[in-house]
């Protein structure tokens, strides 16, 4: 059966195609709220039926067929788990190295893969009056420290592609210097990859900055830097993603998100 | 060490000394939070974002007023949004002076307006944590432990802003994080079964609540049913809370209304965003809305039955036909 | 109804009926295995039905009416437990302030309460070849730091009662110094009464050494003391200990340990 | 520091590079422990004293043979008894080298006969800790932390005989323990039920077998019953562990006998002692007995299905019937 494309989506959409087809099969993958809970149930209802979710609250390889949840901690996150105890529990087990993928959002991120979601402003001098005051970590900052790997998904703008982050909530790279991470003190390997709303990304292996792996339908490689607060490295073989299929945003639209929860049809800054 | 809430020398000793026995525990939503919850008190609220967090406690805290409040928890949603409301109408009446958190938001429902308001205008002081953090922390607290080692979030800016140290592990040489326990002064916990006792049965993620509950000098139980202590001591292995941590238990069917209680109700997903739009309009600058809401939601009812008798029929109808199920044994309903 | 008194009993049998006399009602007591076991049990037949036992396996506030359990551990201990997980629970609970009474037996006993249930023989030189090896702590020593308070049952015989141990497994009052358990780091407030099949000690409040409190039926302060490797402290009001009435006799003979389990007709050294 | 198993980062490593999809571990007990338990092996040994105790698993080691082993439990009775017999009868072909330990005996039913003869004689390389001790131990390795604090036993004579470092709380500047986690190379668990993915339920005392589980690098579960995973994942509060942390499921009835696997069957009290009195005569010099029963219910057998062959069938309904009960829904078997 050829594959048919998609042609009308909006970058929510993509950003939710290229993340579920970034998640390998057969992993436990902990799944931030947002965007990864969207992409993880479309990763599951096409190419991954065997990955395990890991919420948060507690839930371990739930199935998702009882509708998307709205939060880590709903029901819907329950339903026919194979464990199920809190937050402690979820997080130990992801310390013990039980979570190959850590999935999750950021407001702002760093050349290294280090995130914000805490503030915009001066830190710390106008930490108690911030220009905007962020939710707070929630678990995302330990699941960038300890799952083994974290696959990072984002809005792709200038503002919130910086050199340096306003305030560090979840650590990537550091600062970049060799084995910065085991230094630090932290278990998993660190941030593969940053999907956006324009590009795929992954880090260098050797100076652990960010570079482009592919553009999005309709992005290039000039459109992405300029949406880049730094400079990226653009190796040779940078390609073009695979436009969603026609299935994809089906399944989005109809099945996992019909009420626009979390795929809303324009982005709000 | 500036410790919130008690030391944890001050949380051995009143436990210690405290009248442990099996007795009868039931109280009404008034009499407990008069009782166990002072100005100046940390509160360990359990719960996480809109799921299971103890709304009816908070109701009745809000109709009586506290000041100088500490809030403790991981990730809140409406419990803290309602205080805050009450914050933003009248801080004379209560106030939140500080919070020891990781997140603060409601998912799906959008980020919290009040949170901002009260951040960007130097209302509150914060103390940053991770999710992880803030339930290890817990967990030191009930473990009868001063610290517990943790790998998160070691690199990052949180550890300038909390009473987190990192030192090196003594057996391997690697950094490590040592969290201080928390010990609230009171927790507040919904579950969706209990017993006169206070023991405690939950379905679904436990979230922290057993952490917070054994962590804390007085815990505050709302239950969606009580049920008979036989019931509950057939299934030992299913009681998430024993007796003896417990010191208040009320039946507050929907205790946890608008948000979900597994196996008992969804999330309200009309009077969520209803809520939240009031606290939009008031992050803006418009009070009247959210001072509405209160006169008819809060103050202007006795208890979450009445609030209850707001809500239009088919809202309740429909949070509860989202979770209906076969009750089986075990107190577990379990949806087909 | 007047007491009626046993006139045909074991000294095993005494030391149960003091210890279950001992313990007080609607307190929570973590019991040891053994002795502890039984006496528990028949306070709670007696004067003290609001007893919440606790079991280092898991279990917390059984009715122990299915039979005398064997082991701490075993299914008896579960019968309508108000909590039931596993070790690290009934540790942790313990370590929190929720056990009022540690309930312990021990083979060996200094002035101070300390007791060793390790080994027999010079330590730590011939730690590898003890005289007599001991079964070892169990979870008898984390009973004696951090329960509130302990009571210790134990065969009373001059070699058991020695003004130096051999090996301190559970810590009583260390070396009898002004906050010697404060200052190391425990969190309970140490022995209050040791159990014997001869008398019931206490300690001095200013030496904390062991002192008298009542002689048990049959023995005299001479008898006692000779019995006792250290010099006892023996204050004025010592008072005999009421003699077992034929009730309790019967409880424990009928109804508890009928099989005689814990409970021998002669005491094995 | 010296570690026994895996370091805290070897464990880590280990489990990270593991494949922790949801498949189907069924295998032979035999081909269970040929796989999984090597030569030099440290142990972790599930269950409390004679209860849940791996007994099944212990026999096949026993036919098998291993050497130079460490051994890792809080307290056991019968599954160490029973390698220290095979110990006894043949160094060549069983040796324990090292145990980790908090207590050996079989409480109601006696001292352990063959402790006081190995360690008397110098035979055994021994670490001595409290119960919680290596629960917590097992605990930290399960959470992934190199060590966990403890408050006992300060004082003791233990701390000269362990690994554990007094240090100076830097939160309240009191002493307290730091145990380093246990991460055993590999986990005998035996349980109720379990799926054949490896999710397991446990009825009764959940001892330290989750825990101990988590914390090593592989898990071998025996269970009375196989269920079905769509039993088991209809309950999930009741999963105390997940299947990736097992690697190998056998549906072994009777794995723990003659020791007690709560609401399946009680302790056989005929069958104990008769074991105990023959390792007692081993320890005063007369092996024959010792030799006897190893040849009729060990080696003498092709697997546990075979050695209860061997035992009266009026015994066997005798530790049946005491914990008969109804069979109620989550697995719960409730004696009424």
């Amino acid at each position: 059966m050829d594959k048919q494309y998609a042609t009308d989506f909006t970058i929510q959409e993509m950003i939710v195609v290229a993340g579920a087809r970034t998640l390998p099969d057969n992993k436990v993958i902990f799944a931030g709220t947002g965007l990864p809970l969207v992409a993880i149930t479309l990763a599951q209802l096409t190419h991954a039926p065997g990955i395990v979710p890991v919420f948060e609250a507690g839930a371990v390889g739930p199935s998702l067929s009882r509708g998307l949840p709205l939060s880590v901690g709903d029901s819907r996150t329950t339903n026919k788990a194979n464990y199920l105890l809190g937050l402690n529990s979820a997080f130990e087990l992801t310390q013990r190295g039980f979570a190959d993928i850590g999935f999750i959002g950021g407001a702002e991120i760093d050349p290294y893969g280090n995130l914000n979601s805490t503030m915009m402003g001066a830190f710390p001098d106008n930490y108690q009056s911030p220009k905007t005051r962020l939710p707070g970590s929630g678990g995302a900052s330990d699941m960038a420290c300890s799952c083994e790997q974290t696959i990072i998904i984002m809005v792709h703008e200038p503002r919130r592609f910086n050199e340096k982050l306003n305030y560090v909530t979840s650590p990537g790279y550091l600062d970049g210097s060799p084995n910065a991470r085991w230094n630090a003190g932290l278990v998993g390997q660190g941030p593969q990859r940053v999907i956006t709303t324009k590009a795929i990304l992954g880090f260098d292996d050797d100076t652990r900055r960010m570079k482009l792996i592919a553009t999005l339908p309709g992005e290039t490689v000039r459109s992405i830097q300029d949406a880049t607060g730094f400079k990226l490295i653009i190796p040779d073989d940078v390609y073009a993603f695979e436009p969603p299929t026609v299935e994809e945003i089906h399944l989005i639209r109809e099945v996992i998100d019909p009420k626009g929860y979390f795929v809303k049809k324009t982005i709000k800054n | 060490m500036h410790w919130t809430g008690l030391s944890p020398d001050e949380a051995r000793k009143f436990t210690a000394d405290k009248n442990k026995s099996k007795r009868d525990k039931r109280k009404s939503l008034h009499d407990a939070v008069q009782e166990f919850i002072n100005d100046g008190d940390n509160i360990g609220i359990g719960g996480f974002v809109n799921s299971r967090q103890p709304v009816s406690i908070v109701h009745e805290i809000i109709r009586q007023g506290r000041k100088d409040l500490t809030l403790s928890y991981q990730s809140a949603g409406l419990a803290v949004e309602y205080l805050a409301g009450a914050m933003v109408l009248n801080e004379e009446h209560l106030n939140i002076k500080r919070m020891e958190f990781a997140y603060w938001a409601h998912e799906a429902f959008g980020i919290s307006p009040l949170f901002r308001y009260l951040a960007e205008n130097s209302k509150l002081e914060l103390e940053d944590w991770s999710n992880y953090n803030m339930s290890a922390r817990f967990k030191a607290g009930s473990m009868g432990l001063p610290f517990i080692p943790c790998r998160s979030p070691l690199g990052s800016d949180m550890i300038q802003r909390n009473r987190a140290k990192v030192m090196e592990c003594p057996f391997t040489q690697r950094p490590i994080m040592l969290l201080p326990a928390s010990h609230p002064n009171v927790a507040i916990i919904h579950v969706q079964e209990a017993d006169i006792y206070g023991n405690c049965r939950i379905q679904g993620p436990l979230f922290t609540c057993p952490e917070i509950a054994m962590a804390s000098a007085y815990t505050i139980v709302t239950c969606d049913r009580l049920i008979e202590h036989d019931d509950m001591v057939r299934f030992p292995n299913r009681i998430s809370i024993p007796f003896f941590a417990v010191d208040a238990v009320v039946e507050v069917p929907f205790g946890s209304y608008p948000g979900n209680s597994h196996g008992v109700h969804y999330f309200d997903e009309k009077h969520i965003p209803e809520f939240r739009s009031v606290c939009e309009q008031a992050r803006k600058g418009d009070y009247s809305s959210l001072k509405d809401y209160y006169e008819t939601f809060i103050f202007g009812v006795k208890n979450t039955a009445r609030f209850m008798d707001k809500i239009p029929f088919s809202q309740v109808q429909q949070v509860q036909k989202i979770e209906s199920g076969s009750r089986l044994d075990a107190g577990f309903t379990v949806l087909e």
